[in-house]
């Protein structure tokens, strides 16, 4: 048992932790004023629900004993009996890890269905997805299953490099940004989409939970080493690096498209690069990262607007940010990891395509998986005790409503 | 007596209150309020959405005056507010029966 | 000396200081627009007076050699000289990380008397009751104390298990909400209290609060292991298992009693599970941390309702938060302490009832204790400068009168 | 390989990048409502180029290898190309924990430029400031500079003692203060400076922002430590000995000259305090600690109100607190300093002057190299592009104008 | 000329402007009020509290108009704002003896 | 009809709105303002900066009544508002042509 490694865990799981109510603030402040203790609240309900589904089933089946490279063992921990008795403090710790991860993964989706939907069939949904679709799919990527299946003594004796994803690029972005992307679609616009402004009501919220989320993502990305090694160290800068760069690239684009550099697309362009960086932090250097940073930025600013286009109201975007950048990130490392700090090489280092091939599969399976659970997990609930509070309640505002609060009283 | 009520520009308030001031006015009542007219059908993009806002923040000032002081009051509103641009408001007065001093309760023109 | 735990005990030092500006927001929150700052400056003035109370005499008395078992001398180290040049990163880190205990402790306190105390009695109290009251009982708890009297070597000979309170459910909450019971009735209930609302004006502050509580929470819960080992570890688990269990204890009290689950109960709840599992975060496993959270969060639920009842202006809760809370997790102890972890068995574990009495009993000296000191204080500061600020002030609002300002201008 | 020491250094620079969103909300909620989003952007877009500039020249100026003990070589490791492939830990987060002292620096500047500045203008001083300035002035104080030329083999033969900076006294907070003096004069005054009240129009916002600095701080002060050590406990003492008290000093102030004790001078307490221990965090006791804090917050207090007096627009006190009590922290060191802890004693402490001529010398090199590259830097900006916005935007409010945005939205 | 006041549900506001619109009427004053009157006496319960709040939140829109228009404009506010429920608001009229627009300084119905 | 319309120190509301239901009023319209009169010039220190604070916050008060009404309910409101100091408001009648309750589409006196 080496200390500071604890040390580093018992800090980064502190850290990612706190992402969540981060998280709360960053889509509290971009909703509306009538609706932004609802959009916390999903929060704050992921962060209750989300525990309650890691420690009865969600650990086992992310770390059980694999079941043929599936799933973990349902029933391998129930409460993290055996975890906590075994009395490793690193097994203890990393349980605790893990159920922050579990927590923000499903945290994030709410950003999709702001404003509209009962709080009651939010927690339904958050205890079901965590089981049922965050658990697997971190069993793959994290655990026995892509890489057993991938390497020379898995059943396609395949021995292929990858697929890499140090902290979550598609365990939690990817994943996250699809099923939003569905609930999106199964809940339906809210009133006004495409016509009202619906603008930021507290703009520094934005910006604090965008900070919160940054420090934050040091226990995430660099806390994934699980250990406080030079793997931590180059996590530690690459999400640094890209993050930074990440802003430039977002404000870039909002320069020469609106004229304007917003608050908005800063706070964005750190998700953005956050998210992006997230599965490469181990993978790429400091030039790499600065280049990762930059078209996630770019690329999340372009990708905010598709909902008008498209129709579907991914209310605080969690589609373009988490989904686009994600995909990006995880491929990216297809094209230039370079090889030397953690594994293979991709494409520009010499590596060739087998690693993007690797990477975008694993990112397709996921989506997949993703989609169409999440979508019998949503209309499940549509069709019992459905998602949308009335017409009336999302125009008069969803806080009064639901929760018998309004955020903000008047001096008196 | 009369209430003179103008709807002006916010950033102009400051200029409004010392001509106010100037002609003699003693005291000003001034609220916040929003209102659209020719000002309308201003259309902005943010975050790739682009939609039409046409509330625009105005200033409300609100002067009890004697009936023969409102005409010069109103003047002098509307040459300090003026910036000659679309959106810089109204002036508008209304017949008063009368007026209250709630700390001495004295009424009429002595209330001023 | 071992690094690894250095560095963790840095860590948790910096976090729990980090709570007393969180215990800002969540208290300036919950108060009336008219009287944040002076809710939130009661906070920073505990940092400020606590910390120089601390240096002078509350380290000495707290950690100081006994006298009698009874307190540590109060002359053992005035102004930190020794620790500090003694050199030992541990010894010195741990006079740190024992100011910042003082320091949350007392501004606990100021939760029950919001809106309507002079800035300087406030500091006076602050002072004297860090050197008076929290300093001789933690000695008591954590010191040469109750363990000393309760030993074979003791005066009565009894070798009684326990008392424990690994870091803190006696000697921060039962201490803090007990003082908080007696100076709310000291000081008398606020113009309107029972008739008029008094809603908080500001929620997400108060959400921002909890969470920044509870990000702190686990330098004061896992660093009270003073190490970076498996009992940190499992302390760090069962605080986010108790904690996102409460969340969902209170909501659901509220949602079958009001009909509403509130964002208020959410951060509430919050509190009340990580002062309820304090005491015993590294004597459960996390089905115990489940039982306690869920117990704590209907149960301050509950109980802070009984001061409309009961008639005292208990104003943001310190006693239904606090002391259930922390009574609550003390007792817990008794009950479900699973032995394996850390010592002795509850009594659902085949230990038998006398650990819960020694816990009632620990619990019910310090309540005396601090109901008794407090009050002398609270009495000697009325009848001398006096607590209230005048009724006019009151109405109009606290902030301006005391310190000069409003918290929010209005944009111009 | 320490692991504790990494997990320390970690944690350090995860709180120090946390500083700047901390500066952010110190500042964003001291500005008036219409220019509190344009405060903020100043801050991360600071992280944004001020990122970009370390890793491209600032880390090889400051860290590498010493060209005639001025500047280290500016081509030594563009991109932190050979830092990262190194694979040392502990040299890849010191590269990182670089980066946020850089930030932070370049960001502090922004608060004597409030509400007036063209957001690009603004971009472009912060990363050629980072460049020109922090970079090379950490070089002379941390790196081969000063020392090497007042050592024994230097150029003087002098074996001078000092300077002492050990966390940034010299090399952040003076140098930021005299950049934001020379900023302020080369940008003007604001529209009303001196008749329009200009208020904090957020107060819970400007304490917030302090908590987190003062939390960062942590990082800042006991991360210099590089280890996780008696130095960095040290560090930590009195780092929150001397904030605490320091709040005292600036209270006491104002309420002895303006008759009440507000919570912007608590807030601007805690940073004043933090500025002054900052150079001598390892060089004092915690007496030592108190004396400096009372001072600073005293001394900072009476410094605010000169800028009315002398007619430059500082508008957020970077002067009056970064470099007033920067200033005095540094020079204390010469006078307190006990010699035990770390290096040569101060007059009072037996060590005679010469310490405190070494410190007021460093000091003075500082000052007048800060001042005469920031004025080239900024009359360059304010001859071509240009730094103000139009008058009729400064009076509408800045933030809709550069950033298209208004802080909060009505309800709607 | 006459000044039409209503104060309407916050929610109604869209509707009450449209109809304007459709009415004709070129511009509106707009701001936030709070009232009681029937709607009084409506008991909340929260954090263990019961209490009544009265003071419920309303908007005020303003509408000059010519002599001739108050009528049709007060009826337009009115279809569009009802709902029926208690609370709807009140639609009143006073007489105005000038309006100034203050970008031209022209007096009188060219003023509207 | 009659509009009274109230300026008054803000922590007065509470006792205004107890006279005014003594007196039998059944609705009011309450909404935030701020003012200046004879209680200018107000001067503050804050962080070492002395300047003058004249914007005082108000509370506006809007009471329709009958013709009959006004009188005493403007004397109900003085005597509720009154602290004696100076800055305690004014209070004004003007004349309203008609009152319509959205509600119900009543005008005139049974729309009050
Ligand atoms: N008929 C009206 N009734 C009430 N307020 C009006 C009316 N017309 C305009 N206003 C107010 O005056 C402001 C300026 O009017 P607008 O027509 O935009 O510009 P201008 O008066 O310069 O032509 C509007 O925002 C609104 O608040
Ligand atoms: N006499 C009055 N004077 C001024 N405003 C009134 C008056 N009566 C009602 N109001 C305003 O109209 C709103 C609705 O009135 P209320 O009596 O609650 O409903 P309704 O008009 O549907 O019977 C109130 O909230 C208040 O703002
Ligand atoms: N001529 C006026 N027109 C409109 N409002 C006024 C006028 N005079 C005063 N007021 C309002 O009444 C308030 C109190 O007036 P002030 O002159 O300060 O005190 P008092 O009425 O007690 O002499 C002011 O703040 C302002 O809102």
């Amino acid at each position: 048992m080496d200390s500071g490694n604890i040390a580093w865990l018992l800090t980064s799981a502190s850290l990612v932790l706190l992402m969540t109510p981060g998280l709360a603030l960053f889509y509290g402040g971009m909703s509306r004023g009538k609706s932004v203790l609802n959009m916390m609240m999903m929060s704050f309900g992921a962060m209750a629900v989300g525990t309650l589904a890691w420690i009865t089933f969600g650990f086992s089946i992310s770390a059980g004993d694999t079941m043929n490279d599936i799933i973990g063992d349902p029933l391998y921990d129930f409460g993290l009996q055996n975890v906590m008795e075994g009395g490793d403090a690193m097994a203890i710790i990393s349980a605790g890890f893990g159920a922050t991860f579990a927590i923000i993964t499903v945290a994030l989706i709410s950003g999709s269905i702001a404003d509209r939907v009962k709080f009651s069939s939010w927690l339904i949904f958050a205890f079901l997805w965590v089981i049922l679709v965050y658990s697997p799919v971190s069993h793959w990527v994290w655990g026995d299953g892509f890489a057993a299946l991938l390497g020379p003594d898995g059943p396609w004796f395949a021995d292929l490099p990858g697929p890499y994803d140090f902290a979550g690029g598609t365990v939690v972005h990817i994943n996250a940004g699809v099923a939003g992307l569905v609930l999106a679609l199964v809940v339906g616009i809210r009133k006004g989409f495409g016509r009202d402004p619906m603008r930021p009501h507290n703009l520094p919220f934005v910006m604090l939970g965008a900070a919160l989320l940054w420090f934050g993502w040091f226990g995430f990305n660099a806390g994934s080493a699980f250990a406080a090694d030079n793997f931590a160290a180059t996590a530690w800068v690459n999400t640094t690096v890209a993050t930074a760069i990440a802003i430039l690239g977002w404000l870039v684009v909002e320069k020469l498209r609106d004229g304007k550099a917003t608050s908005l697309g800063a706070a964005s362009g750190v998700v953005a690069g956050l998210v992006a960086i997230t599965p490469a932090c181990a993978s790429v250097d400091a030039f790499g990262a600065a280049i990762i940073g930059l078209v996630a930025g770019a690329l999340s600013a372009l990708a905010v607007g598709l909902k008008y286009k498209l129709g579907y109201d991914d209310s605080l975007d969690v589609v373009g940010v988490h989904l686009v950048s994600g995909l990006w990130g995880t491929l990216a490392i297809g094209l230039i990891a370079n090889g030397t700090i953690n594994g293979d090489a991709g494409l520009f280092y010499g590596g060739g395509i087998t690693l993007l091939g690797v990477q975008a599969a694993a990112a397709a399976v996921v989506m997949a998986y993703s989609a169409v659970v999440t979508l019998i997990i949503a209309l499940a609930i549509k069709y019992t005790i459905g998602f949308r509070v009335s017409e009336e309640v999302e125009v008069a505002g969803i806080d009064f409503a639901e929760h018998g609060e309004t955020a903000y009283e008047e001096a008196k | 007596m009369k209430l003179v009520t103008a709807i002006i520009q916010p950033h102009r308030v400051d200029e409004v209150r010392a001509a106010l001031e100037a002609a003699g006015v003693k005291g000003v009542t001034v609220s916040e309020a929003a209102g659209y007219g020719r000002q309308k059908g201003h259309t902005e993009v943010y975050r790739g959405a682009e939609y039409t806002v046409d509330l625009v923040p105005k200033t409300r000032m609100e002067v009890l005056v004697d009936d023969a002081d409102a005409a010069v009051v109103t003047e002098a509103i509307v040459s300090a507010a003026q910036t000659g641009k679309i959106g810089d408001g109204k002036v508008w007065t209304v017949p008063v029966d009368d007026v209250a001093r709630v700390r001495t309760g004295e009424h009429g023109a002595d209330a001023l």
